[in-house]
């Protein structure tokens, strides 16, 4: 297919949401999966070469064009007043939320020690977690997970793409009591 | 009790007792599968005492976790009566593994935090946001339970403006509390935190047992020790 | 000014608008206005020169990257099917209609104050609703109820799935141990 690299890249430029290859191949059915992967390869490297004012990055299971982080500042000149920065408390729900789901909202006090109902309403809000169905056990509580929006914020490709958190291992040094 | 060198610096907000659990643990360099339990109990209940000096609310979340602590260090310091297999039976594994689980999760969201993030630190091309109800049966619908939930709520609100159904149970109080365990140290000479525990119904009578103790040793009408051989906090008339 | 040209181009990449030399000297006040005409001439060539997906074009009066017009066929499979968003009628009728179910159309305005008929109709050709049958009542008036297609909208399995406001909406209530 001719100009499939220049045909990808004005679907990426335009699209709204991050796209997958799968997504691209059905909206370019004229073209092979594996030619439209290789060819979102060759984009991302090339950007990358380019080092200009943006990227194409995996996000969320697709790509899309993002700017570089240096470049923060002037565009906050340029775009209105950002939305407000998650608390300490939201971000704690929210990492319990990523990497236990299904979670109930009981299993995340439980590991915070403290009433978390705000701070999962606020997340809801933002719709960074959201409700994925019941527990199947008395009472039939709700569990919670994250979205794919919570993928995009935070520039993750899938849920295995998770940074590593910090593991305390037993009986690690031995002192005193 | 009151050791000026231990107070806790007022610039730490804590999410909670598992936040300030960990604090301390961090401040004394301490393994949290070997944590020297009368230390980091007797600090924590400092911080509470503090913030009541302070009249800072304290959530009921602290006085539970203070209890619990105070239970632990009665149990590691009272000598095993049974026979037992000692590594096992660490009292302290109570805390321990709430407490890695924690940390685990408070260094993932340090690390979620750090990332660059949509609309903060990277951006995307910013489009038109598209129409709304476009016509025609055919065009996918985006939406929201939660937004659902919440509109529907709203207008339940708007139906019945009468809050009758909200009546808040009478809790059992601070007073009450502190009136009896006066009269119990009147008929005895001590009694340990533990025994008072565990006449309590439920959650909600220990706390205010636990404040009840508080109050009764902020106002000298009795002293409170910890150390060895005693089964916990122990009051003991003045 | 280091970083100049990356910068404007992060610019241009974000804004909605056209970006005029004027207004991104008002965003970079440390930058001279000669040196930012400059830079977008620069990037104006370099883009033309990769004859790739998308170019930066003078349009009223300011700069703005837009996809060559050779593409347009490809752009508009993309943009063809935008998800729709419901208002908030759509939203509260629909609410309602999942909470009452069997519901009337009078029952639904008497909840939301107002006539409901053409949100009613509206959610029926999305088929969110249909009518379940009638109620037995003088007059025999319809009742509506919700589809399956309402429950993969809302990611829900059955309707026994779906959340009751109290159940994440309301006040705190007691915690974990």
């Amino acid at each position: 297919m001719q100009d499939l690299k220049n045909i990808i890249e004005s679907l990426l430029f335009v699209s709204k949401d991050p796209l997958s290859a799968e997504q691209l191949k059905n909206l370019l059915p004229e073209a092979e999966t594996g030619e439209i992967r290789g060819v979102i390869e060759e984009l991302e490297q090339e950007y990358r070469k380019k080092n200009g004012g943006f990227l194409l990055r995996e996000v969320a299971g697709g790509y899309q064009f993002r700017t570089r982080p240096e470049y923060r500042q002037w565009i906050e000149r340029l775009l209105a007043p950002q939305p407000a920065r998650l608390s300490k408390a939201a971000m704690e729900t929210l990492a319990i939320a990523a990497y236990h789901q299904p979670v109930l909202r009981s299993e995340i006090e439980h590991i915070r020690g403290v009433n978390s109902g705000n701070t999962i309403r606020l997340l809801l809000e933002k719709k960074l977690i959201r409700v994925l169905g019941r527990r199947e056990i008395p009472g039939r509580p709700l569990v919670y997970g994250t979205t794919k929006k919570f993928l995009e914020v935070f520039g993750l490709k899938d849920l295995k793409d998770l940074p590593a958190p910090q593991e305390i291992a037993a009986g690690e040094d031995k002192n005193n009591t | 009790m009151s050791n000026p060198a231990y107070q806790v610096k007022l610039e730490h907000i804590f999410e909670g007792p598992m936040d300030l659990l960990v604090h301390l643990i961090k401040k004394h360099e301490v393994d949290i599968y070997d944590i020297p339990i009368a230390l980091i109990t007797d600090q924590f209940l400092e911080y509470i005492k503090w913030m009541q000096d302070m009249e800072i609310d304290v959530a009921a979340d602290f006085l539970v976790m203070a209890s619990t602590l105070a239970q632990i260090k009665s149990r590691v310091l009272l000598p095993d009566t049974g026979s037992d297999s000692e590594e096992d039976e660490d009292p302290r594994d109570a805390i321990a593994g709430p407490l890695a689980e924690y940390i685990r999760m408070k260094s993932a969201a340090e690390q979620l935090a750090a990332k660059s993030i949509l609309n903060e630190h990277v951006f995307i091309r910013q489009c038109d946001q598209q129409q709304q109800d476009s016509a025609g049966a055919e065009t996918p619908v985006e939406a929201d339970l939660y937004e659902l939930i919440g509109l529907y709520q709203q207008l339940m609100e708007q139906m019945a403006p009468d809050p009758d159904f909200e009546i808040t149970p009478e809790k059992i109080s601070v007073k009450e509390k502190m009136n009896e365990i006066i009269d119990l140290l009147e008929k005895k000479k001590n009694i340990s935190f533990r025994d008072l525990a565990a006449e309590c119904s439920d959650r909600d009578e220990i706390i205010a047992a636990f404040l009840a103790v508080l109050e009764i040793v902020r106002l000298n009408l009795a002293g409170i020790s910890h150390t060895e051989n005693s089964s916990g906090l122990l009051l003991y008339s003045s």
